[in-house]
C-alpha cells in the first residue's frame, strides 16, 4: 500500500477563509468555485499531478463534507491509487485525547505518522488558495540541486507593494540570509507564494521541536521558517514566472475569475501540457438561445443563455433568462438569473435565485458616490426577490430569501 | 426487477454501414453525438442508471476509438472488482472469428454469457439515442411474464437500416401477435429499437439452437419464427426522446432536433455520463455572435454562429460565419470563411476565407483531419 | 456525485476496543487482524458489498490513520466508486467549535448531511467489531415487506446466556414489544446483533430529538430504541441464524480466529457467493519447508514455515523457523517466531519477533494453578529476548523488549 | 532517468509455439506461474516499480484470459485518466490485422506509438521470468550515452526458442562489438532477454524503414544489421534471478528452481503484483504433510505433498501423495491418488485412486479441465 515515495504533498486546506464571507458559510475556501469549471483546490491538486507527484494529504478540519465529496475519490485529478493518491486528513482521537490543528505547522506534525508511511525523502507544503500553474518537479529539482533544507517559492512583486508580504532577501545564489513578515522597509522585492520544499528529515525535526516550545503559534511563517534560518539550515529561494493569485478576498476572487476572459493576462487554461483538472458535473453542452448576445465571458457546460452576457464568468448549469443583463460578474453553478434581472459586478454564488427584474449591485461609473463601491456576494441558494435592489458591497446569506 | 440481476449487452457495431465516413475508422459506438458525447454514453448510461453491473460491448473491428472511450469504464463507475464493463472483440478465444452477424456474435461470447451470474440479458445497439428508464422495463417484463420484452416507439419507419421489426398487431396484454420485418410504407407504425429483455438462459437456447441450424437473421429466426412459441411483448417507448440514426441525414436531424429545449429535457432527464477531456470554459470574443446553439467546454469562438452543435475544442476565428452545421472536436474554421449545412468530423481544418455549402437536406461531410 | 441511493450503510467504527487491550494501542479495532487474511472490518464491508449496498460511511475519531491506510480507495472491496463507495467519517470544525463523537447516536447525527447527499430511503446501521456474514439485502426486504420504522437483526443466543446480551422481546409476527439491555430476567432469547436497518425519515426525526434531550448518552441501545418504541413505532426482529461472534476481548478473538480451523464451526469462508474481501499484501506463495509439520491450521500467503504448526491461524509473512513450536495460537502478520521458540495458546501481533529459545504461554494442562490460565498477548512490534518466558495471560506492549 | 519518460511495450504472445498446450487457449503473458502469478506479472510489475506509468500490451488471438487477468490495470495502479495500460489486439483500427511478426506488430501499433509522449520505449516479452530494476537499465543508458541498451544474462543457451541473440564481443564501454543469432553452443553465453531500451523515435524510424523493405525478422534487420551504425550497449542482468521458459521442460524446471529460498528472495526482491481473488487462508488438515513446497491461499491439503507448487484452490484429499508436481488453480486430486512428476493444468481433476506419473525429464501435462 505504501511504497517509497521520493516526494509527498501536504495541502494546507483547513483556513476557515472568514475574508470570503458568505462564500465559506457552509463550505471550506479551497471548494469555493473559480473560473467556470474549477473549484479553488483544482489548481495545487493539478499542479501537483501534472509534476509527477500522486501522494497528497489534504489537511482540513473545517466543514470537510463539501470537500470530500468534490474530492471523492481522486479519480477526477488521477489520483485514485493503489499507492499513493489523496488522503483527506482530519484531526483525529489518540489515546490521552484529541487535539484540533493549532497552527499550519501543527497540522502537518499531527501528521507525522502519515507522511512516514511513505517515506519520503521531501515534502512539498501547498494551500488552497491560489491560483497559480506551478512545475513542483522542477522546484524539487532545484531543491537538490543546491543540496537544501528548505527552499521557498518566491515571485517579484512591484517594490510598493512588498511591505504586504512575507519578504525573503537572498544572497547572489538564491541562498536566504533574511525572512521579514510584511516588512515597513523590505529588503527586497521577492514575496514568499506560501510553497515550500522541505527535506523530510529536517522538517520534521523542526515540527517536533516546534511543538515542544512553549507559546509557538505551529506556524511555518512565524515559527518553522524564522527557526531554521536562525539555526542556519540551508534555504533558497526558487524565483516563479507567471500568473499567480491569492483569492483570499472578495476582490481578489472577482479579479482573479474575470481574469480567465482577459486576453492580457497570463493565464492559459487552454494549454494541454499543463491541464487543470476538476470534477465535471456530466451536463449536455451549453445552450445559447435566438435572443441571446454574448461577449467577452466564458460559459461552461449545462447553461442556458437567453439573456445579456457581457464580460463575465457563467459557470455550469447557470440559467439567464431573456432580458436578463450580467455584466462583469462571476455566477457560480446551478445560479439561476430570472426574465429581466441585472447582475453587475457582482458574486452570484451556487444555486442562488435573482428573481424577475431584480438588480445585484451596480456599474461603478454610474454610482453617485463611488466610495461605496463594492462587490456584492449572494450565498448559496439565497434568493433574491422580484424587483429588490442589492446595492454594491452588500453581503446577503446563503439561503436567506431577500 | 432489481438492475443487478439483468446483464447489459451492447453491439457497438450495428448498422454501421448506414453512416458512411462518420464509421469509416470507428465503430457506430463511438461515432460522436451532441456535443460532447458518443452514441454509447446513451445505453451505457441508460444500463447503468437502471442498477446494471455488468455490461459487455460487442465490437469487430475499429475498435480502437471505442477502447479509448470506454477505458476502464470509470466514467459509467463500471471499472469494478467483480462486474462492470468488458470488450468483446473477435479472435479474443480461440474459437472466435470477425462475427459475421448478430447470431454469430451472441453465439462467439457465449462463454461471457454463461459465466454471468444475472438472471436477465438485456441487449441493445447503439443507433437508437433514447433516454428511458430500463428500470420500467424491467419492472414491465416481470409483471407480464412475457418471455420476451422488445421496446420499441411509434413513428415513421426509419430508412437504410436492414431488418427493421415492426410490431403491426399487439394484444390487449403487450403481446406481439404479428410482426412484419422492413415493411415498406410511409405511415407511421410501431418499430422495435432493438432493445430487448428476456432470461439469460433462453437467449443462449435460442442462439445455440438457430447457431446450429446456421440460421443467420436474428430477427427473422430468432423473434419472428417463435412468435407463437414464446409470449413476446412490446414495450412502448414513445413518450422518451428517441432519436434513430438509420443515415447521414438521420444523423443530422436528430443532432438539431436537440436544439429544442424539449427534446434536451427529454434527452437530459438523467445525466449522461461519457470521457471527460477537461476542457476550460468557451470563451467567446469581443465580437462573437451566437444563436441557437449547442456549444460543448474548451472552445474559443470570435465569430457568428447559428443553428450549430458545436463539439470541444472547435475554434472559430473572426469574421467567419457558421450556420446549421455540425462541427466535431477541435475542428477550426479560420477567419472570414463562410461554413453552411456541413457535418465536419473530428481535427477539420477550414482555412480563411474559404466558402462551404451542403442543404439542410444534403448536408456535406468533410471526413477527419480533412484541410479544405 | 451522489446519486439517490435507496440504502446507504454507516458503520461504526469508532470504539477503542480497550478491552482489547494491547492489540488496540495503535489501531481501531476493526482493523484488528483475523483468520489470517482478514481484519475485522473486512466483514460487514464484504457484507455490504455483497448485499449491493455500495455506499459505506466508516464513522471513527480513534487513530484513524491504520484504518483508512487499510481502506484506502476502497478497491479491495470493490468500493471504489464514483457514485457512493467508501468514505471514512472524522468528526470537523463546523462554525461556532467542534465536537467528537460522544456517543453512537451522536455519531449519526453528526454525519446528517452526509447520509442526506444520497436522500436514501433506508439507512443500515453496523458495528465494527463481529464476525459473522449476512445478507443486509434479505434484512432490508424484510423492513419493507413489514412497513417498518425500525429492524433490528436477532440471533436466538442459549437461555442461560441471554442476560448478557440486549434482549428483545417479541410478539409471534416478530414485531418488538419490549427492548432490555442485559435483563436479569430475560423475556426472550432474542438477542440484539447491533444491526439495525431504519426508515431514514424516521431515524432523521429520532436523532435531532434525542440530541436535544438533555443527559441523553446519544446511543442506539440506550437512547434511541427506547425511545422509538416507547413512541409506538413500528419496530420489528430479523431472525438471523449462523455464525456470529463479538470479537470485543481478548479471549472472544482468540477463540474466534481457532474457528476458522475447526471443522465444526458453521463458517465457511471458501463460499464463492459470498467472498469476504480483504487488502492482500502482495506476497508470494507460502512456503512449508523440508522439516516442517503443519497440522489443523490455516497458513497465509508469505510465510515462511521450517517449523512445527499445529491447530494454529498463521497469518500473510510469518516467519517460522526450524524446531520452533507453534500450537493453538493466533500469530498475526509479519511476525517471527525464531529457532526452538515455543508459542502456546497466544496471541502475537503484527511484526512482532519472538527470539530464540523464548517461550509464551503454556499448554493449560501443564499448568501448575489452572486459575492463572490466560491468552497471552504480545504487542505489534515487540520483541521477546532469547529465552525469555512470557506467563499465560500476560500482556507485553506494542514495540516494548521484554 | 525517470520512469515516467519510458513508455513500457509487452509482447504478451512471442514465443508460445514453445509452451505447447499451455497456451493453446491463452497468451503467453497469461500462462500461470509460482502458485499465485501469471507471466506478464513480472515484466509489468517491473515496469511499474520503475516508475514507467504508460504500458501498451501488444497481443494476437487468444487474449481473452489477458483480458480478463489485466482487466482495468488496477493491481499495478495502471488504471489512470492519463497514460495507464492500453491492450493492443488487431483489428482495433482499419489498417491492423493478425501481427504476423514482431516489425509488423510494432508498425500496426505506430499510432500508439505516436501519441505516447515519452521520450523513450522499454520493450519486454514476457517469456523471461526475471525481477530487475529498470531503474537502473535507464541510468547505464543514459550514461552510456548508447542508442540501444539490450538487458542480457549469462549461462546456457536457451532452446527451443527462434531469434535468441547472443553478444559476443563487447567492448570496455558495454558496446556489443559481435553478436549472433542463434547460435549452436553447450557453453555459457551472454544472449539477450529481448529486453532493450532505446528512445521512440529511433525505435519509430527503424520499424518503419525496415516495414517499408518488408523485412521480417527484428532481430536481424533492426538489430545486427545495425550493429555498426548504432551504439547497441549490452547490460549485465545476470545478478538478478532470471528464468528462461522456452519450453515445457523450462517452465518445469524454472517453476521448481523456486523451491530454493535464494531464488524466491531474488525474484521477489520488490513485490509482485497479480489479480487478487479474495481466497481464504489455505487449510491443512489433521493428517496433511507438506514438504519443501509452495503453496498460495484457497487449498484445503488433506493428504501429503513435496517437492510441488500448490496454485489457488487446489485441494488435496485423504491418503493422495503428489510429489515433483505443479498443480493450478482449482486443480482437484482426490483420495488416495498418487501423482508424480505432472503439471495439471486449471481445474483438472485426478480421480480417487488414480495413478499417473511422469518423470522430472518428462513431466506429464494435463490441459485444463481434464478429468483424469
Amino acid at each position: 500500500m505504501a511504497h517509497k515515495t521520493e516526494v509527498v504533498a501536504m495541502l494546507l486546506a483547513g483556513g476557515q477563509g472568514s475574508r470570503l464571507g458568505v462564500l465559506t458559510k457552509n463550505i471550506a475556501k479551497p471548494a469555493v468555485p473559480y473560473g467556470g469549471n474549477y473549484r479553488i483546490i483544482d489548481f495545487p491538486l493539478s499542479n501537483c499531478v501534472n509534476s509527477g507527484i500522486y501522494t497528497v494529504g489534504v489537511l482540513t478540519q473545517y466543514q470537510p463534507l463539501e470537500l470530500n465529496d468534490y474530492l471523492g475519490n481522486g479519480q477526477p485529478w488521477d489520483l485514485d491509487r493503489q499507492n499513493g493518491g489523496i488522503h483527506v486528513l482530519s484531526p483525529y482521537e489518540a489515546i490521552g485525547g484529541a487535539e484540533w490543528y493549532k497552527g499550519t505547522a501543527n497540522a502537518i506534525y499531527q501528521n507525522i505518522n502519515f507522511i512516514e508511511k511513505y517515506d519520503p525523502e521531501y515534502v512539498v507544503i501547498l494551500s488552497g488558495d491560489h491560483i497559480y500553474k506551478m512545475n513542483y518537479a522542477k522546484m524539487v529539482d532545484f531543491h537538490k540541486k543546491n543540496n537544501a533544507d528548505c527552499t521557498i517559492a518566491v515571485l517579484e512583486v512591484p517594490w510598493e507593494e512588498a511591505s504586504r508580504f512575507g519578504i525573503l532577501a537572498t544572497n547572489d545564489n538564491d541562498e536566504i540570509y533574511e525572512f521579514a513578515e510584511k516588512p515597513k522597509e523590505p529588503k527586497s522585492n521577492k514575496a514568499s507564494m506560501g510553497v515550500y520544499v522541505f527535506s523530510w528529515d529536517k522538517l520534521k525535526k523542526y515540527l517536533i521541536q516546534d511543538e515542544n516550545t512553549e507559546g509557538s503559534a505551529n506556524d511555518f511563517g512565524k515559527n518553522i521558517i524564522p527557526q531554521m534560518l536562525e539555526s542556519g539550515e540551508r534555504m533558497f529561494a526558487f524565483p516563479f514566472k507567471g500568473y499567480w493569485k491569492d483569492v483570499g478576498t472578495i476582490d481578489s476572487l472577482w479579479e482573479a475569475n474575470l481574469d480567465i476572459i482577459n486576453p492580457n493576462v497570463d493565464l492559459d487554461l487552454s494549454d494541454k501540457s499543463w491541464r487543470i483538472y476538476s470534477r465535471t458535473t456530466m451536463s449536455p453542452p451549453h445552450y445559447i438561445g435566438k435572443n441571446a448576445v454574448v461577449e467577452n465571458s466564458s460559459i461552461s457546460e449545462g447553461c442556458e443563455i437567453e439573456g445579456n452576457v457581457d464580460y463575465s464568468v457563467i459557470s455550469s448549469n447557470v440559467v439567464i433568462e431573456d432580458g436578463a443583463d450580467v455584466k462583469y460578474s462571476v455566477i457560480m453553478p446551478g445560479a439561476v438569473i430570472k426574465k429581466g434581472a441585472k447582475v453587475y459586478y457582482s458574486i452570484i454564488a451556487e444555486d442562488a435565485v435573482i428573481e424577475e427584474d431584480a438588480k445585484i449591485g451596480e456599474i461603478p461609473e454610474l454610482l453617485e458616490n463611488p466610495e461605496n463601491w463594492g462587490i456584492p456576494v449572494i450565498g448559496a441558494n439565497a434568493v433574491i426577490t422580484k424587483g429588490k435592489y442589492i446595492e454594491p458591497g452588500v453581503m446577503v446569506k446563503s439561503g436567506e430569501e431577500v | 426487477m432489481n438492475g443487478k440481476r439483468v446483464l447489459g449487452i451492447i453491439f457497438a457495431n450495428i448498422h454501421e454501414e448506414a453512416l458512411d465516413s462518420l464509421t469509416a475508422m470507428r465503430t457506430m459506438g463511438s461515432v460522436p453525438f451532441c456535443s460532447r458525447f458518443r452514441l454509447i454514453d446513451f445505453p451505457l448510461s441508460n444500463m447503468v442508471d437502471s442498477g446494471i453491473t455488468k455490461i459487455g460491448v460487442v465490437t469487430n473491428a475499429n475498435f480502437q476509438s471505442l477502447m479509448d472511450h470506454v477505458g476502464t469504464g470509470k466514467p459509467w463507475d463500471l471499472s469494478r472488482k467483480n462486474d462492470g464493463l468488458y470488450l468483446l472483440p473477435p479472435f479474443s478465444i480461440g474459437s472466435a472469428t470477425m462475427w459475421g452477424n448478430r447470431i454469430d456474435a451472441i453465439y462467439g461470447n457465449m462463454n461471457f454469457l454463461r459465466q454471468s451470474n444475472q438472471t436477465y440479458v438485456l441487449m441493445s445497439d447503439c443507433n437508437h439515442i433514447l433516454s428511458t428508464d430500463y428500470g420500467k422495463l424491467f419492472d414491465a417484463h416481470e409483471e407480464s411474464g412475457a418471455d420476451i420484452t422488445i421496446l420499441g416507439v411509434k413513428g415513421k419507419m426509419p430508412k437504410n437500416i436492414g431488418s427493421v421489426l415492426t410490431f403491426d398487431t399487439v394484444d390487449e396484454n403487450g403481446r406481439i401477435t404479428e410482426m412484419s420485418l422492413d415493411k415498406k410504407t410511409d405511415e407511421d407504425v410501431f418499430y422495435s429499437c432493438n432493445i430487448m429483455i428476456m432470461k439469460k438462459y433462453l437467449l443462449e437456447t435460442l442462439v445455440t439452437t438457430a447457431h446450429s441450424k446456421n440460421e443467420i437473421s436474428y430477427q427473422r429466426n430468432i423473434i419472428m419464427s417463435n412468435i407463437k412459441n414464446l409470449k413476446i411483448h412490446a414495450y412502448d417507448a414513445t413518450d422518451s426522446f428517441v432519436g434513430t440514426i438509420d443515415s447521414i441525414q438521420s444523423y443530422y436531424d436528430t443532432s438539431m432536433s436537440l436544439l429544442e429545449k424539449e427534446n434536451r429535457n427529454k434527452l437530459f432527464k438523467t445525466p449522461i455520463s461519457t470521457k471527460e477531456r477537461d476542457d476550460m470554459p468557451t470563451i467567446y470574443g469581443p465580437d462573437s455572435s451566437l444563436k441557437n446553439s449547442l456549444v460543448a467546454d474548451g472552445c474559443i469562438i470570435e465569430g457568428a454562429v447559428e443553428n450549430c452543435i458545436i463539439f470541444k475544442g472547435v475554434k472559430i476565428g473572426k469574421g467567419a460565419v457558421v450556420k446549421n452545421s455540425i462541427l466535431m472536436q477541435d475542428t477550426t474554421v479560420n477567419e472570414n470563411s463562410k461554413v453552411n449545412c456541413v457535418i465536419a468530423d473530428k481535427n477539420v481544418n477550414i482555412k480563411d476565407g474559404v466558402e462551404l455549402s451542403g442543404t439542410k437536406t444534403f448536408p456535406v461531410c468533410l471526413t477527419k483531419n480533412t484541410r479544405v
